[in-house]
């Protein structure tokens, strides 16, 4: 069990996740990058802005 | 079974009450009134309800008694038959604004009326389950909320609560079923399709219920502005907060989740990618749902909350089932469980 | 509890079928697959969804075995797939048209495809219930019904099967989300907002369906034609039925009541007075109707019958639902009992 570092929601890394693999915070939705397992901790990943166009 | 009666099933809110009352598992609908439709039946009326209930309309002087009477009449009518009503059922739930304010003194100034029974407004609890929760479990006269106060209230109160907020502006844009079911020139199609029309700029009753429950100890500082767009259902409060001290985005998520964390009916809609990304109320049409999200502006002191909702539920029969479920002891989600549709 | 997966569930028919299967008693959702959004939460493509479950979608290669798997790819793609998924569930019902036709030369000349898999048509059976209920209840693959052919289908089955029609000409009017979640410069709203553009005037796929589905010893003479209108959800075909001998309104109700008069998801509307009285989609978004109505033309021999449905549920999702009911033996109406919004 971790954080997600933006908006603080608990995260379960489901087993047989890798380190470097991307992940994405089921509230906020931002995409994480787990820096390691054990203990389990998570970064914020390079973000691509989508751009709206409104 | 509980019985419940509707009094006023002919319009919008009656008629999405008359749903949720059908398809509720502890509710057996008894009467519903409408002095227009009397002897038709519903689905003359409400063409979702066709082949749904035998149901007619009877006329308000052939109300008889039960466990639950809900009132869905336009505002200005319940006030003056409280009495009848309260003899007619042990519990009550009144959905229109006769008894949501506790001052006389703002029916006066709001809704231009001398109130005929304020001796009744202390008895009726305001009936926003998210922040009144145990009192409406005790009560026995419940009052419904107005559409757009829900939606402005859910968004603001963890931040009222805390003393946060210097100043607040409420930008509201609705639908036209807030206008309820009779046609006039401005709900005209021609006049009404794809208007960005401002509704009441500078002064809105349901302002009135904001002050009221905001008020931790100090009159909340609120202007509040309403406008209608091209929609029939749906509420969205945009609410610019000023606040006193900045906060950060994951500060707002810790405040958001320790008020709403457990609500059945309160989902945080925050998103950094992807179409939907904040609240909007296209997508809760039918549900009981108030979505709620916020944006922090760097460098001001200015933070956007924005809370959605479906003005005919959780702004009005959604709301009154969800109450009605805690008065009688039933689970809180009874009859509550339709999610919305998407595309719609 | 029935294990079930969707193949496809990113899509609009995909995101309905969850949806129901999320709020259906005896159905349990194994696995949802998307290979653009896998490893997402569903809400994120089906905001409705949010807080509904914790599904993520998976990649079609991490699929296993389930008691019933729904496809609801995009035409042309499970019919190359069929061997693997029909090796690894016992029923299938496939929403796309795959397998909706018996003849392969159909597929020629309406789809521009060689069928990569012939010997398997004759193994599903075409989904509409209230045509091939007892077909379908002993079926192992069901297909499911075009939407537009669904509601022509239906209003036109009682006459064409008493052999009464000498010609029809079906226009059937329809909502963007007919052309799927895929975004197209036609699907731009500034130049799909408020059309009535006409969609396949003069050759339209679906009227393979109807010539399957309405030939009684003799090949029926239809016209098909498309128009594209302002909605969503939602389709409506006018049938102008040209009949052999001239009827009256009253034989109408009773050949359509001997047809459909014990229907759960047919209901007949043709009243006399009230604003709701011929078939309109509008309040048929979200609920699993068809809702059929007609009109004699005095002095000349054609009727005007009149079929409206959700083209996601009885055109799509909810009729799959329908059909998996009845495969699986559940009651026919399992989760599907909302009855659509009123106003909406």
């Amino acid at each position: 069990m971790t954080e997600c570092p933006e908006c603080g929601a608990t995260i379960n890394l489901p087993p047989g996740t890798e380190v470097g693999e991307i992940i994405t915070c089921p509230d906020c939705g931002v995409e994480l990058e787990v820096v390691s397992l054990n203990p389990p901790s998570l970064e914020l990943a390079p973000q691509v802005e989508e751009d709206w166009g409104e | 079974m509980v019985s419940a009666s509707i009094v006023g099933a002919s319009g919008y809110a009656g008629g999405e009450l008359l749903r949720l009352l059908l398809g509720h598992p502890s509710f057996k609908v008894k009467q519903v009134t409408s002095e227009t439709w009397a002897g038709k039946p519903v689905h003359f009326v409400h063409p979702n309800l066709r082949g749904r209930t035998e149901l007619r309309f009877v006329k308000l002087e052939d109300l008889e008694p039960c466990d639950v009477l809900f009132l869905a009449l336009p505002h200005g009518q319940a006030m003056y038959q409280i009495e009848h009503f309260a003899s007619l059922a042990h519990y009550i739930v009144d959905l229109s604004a006769d008894f949501r304010l506790k001052d006389p003194a703002d029916y006066r100034r709001w809704y231009e009326v001398e109130h005929p029974a304020p001796h009744w407004l202390p008895l009726f609890t305001y009936g926003l389950p998210e922040i009144h929760r145990e009192e409406i479990r005790s009560s026995r006269y419940v009052s419904g909320v107005g559409c757009n106060a829900a939606c402005s209230i859910l968004a603001l109160y963890p931040l009222y609560r805390r003393k946060l907020v210097e100043m607040a502006i409420v930008d509201v844009k609705v639908g036209s079923s807030e206008g309820g079911s009779k046609p006039t020139q401005a709900s005209h199609h021609p006049e009404r399709a794809g208007v960005m029309r401002p509704y009441a700029p500078a002064s809105h009753r349901h302002l009135a219920e904001l002050v009221q429950e905001l008020n931790f100890g100090e009159k909340p500082q609120i202007y509040f502005t309403v406008t209608s767009v091209d929609a029939v259902r749906g509420a969205l409060a945009t609410c610019h907060c000023f606040l006193k001290e900045p906060v950060s985005e994951k500060e707002l998520w810790k405040i958001y989740r320790e008020d709403y964390g457990a609500e059945p009916f309160i989902r945080l809609v925050s998103a950094k990618q992807g179409i939907h990304r904040y609240p909007d109320p296209k997508v809760l049409a039918g549900s009981n749902y108030c979505d709620i999200g916020f944006a922090v502006e760097e460098g001001t002191n200015r933070v956007v909350v924005m809370g959605a909702i479906d003005n005919l539920m959780k702004g009005s029969a959604g709301n009154a089932v969800q109450a009605a479920n805690l008065m009688l002891g039933f689970p809180e989600t009874a009859g509550l469980d339709f999610p919305g549709l998407h595309p719609v």
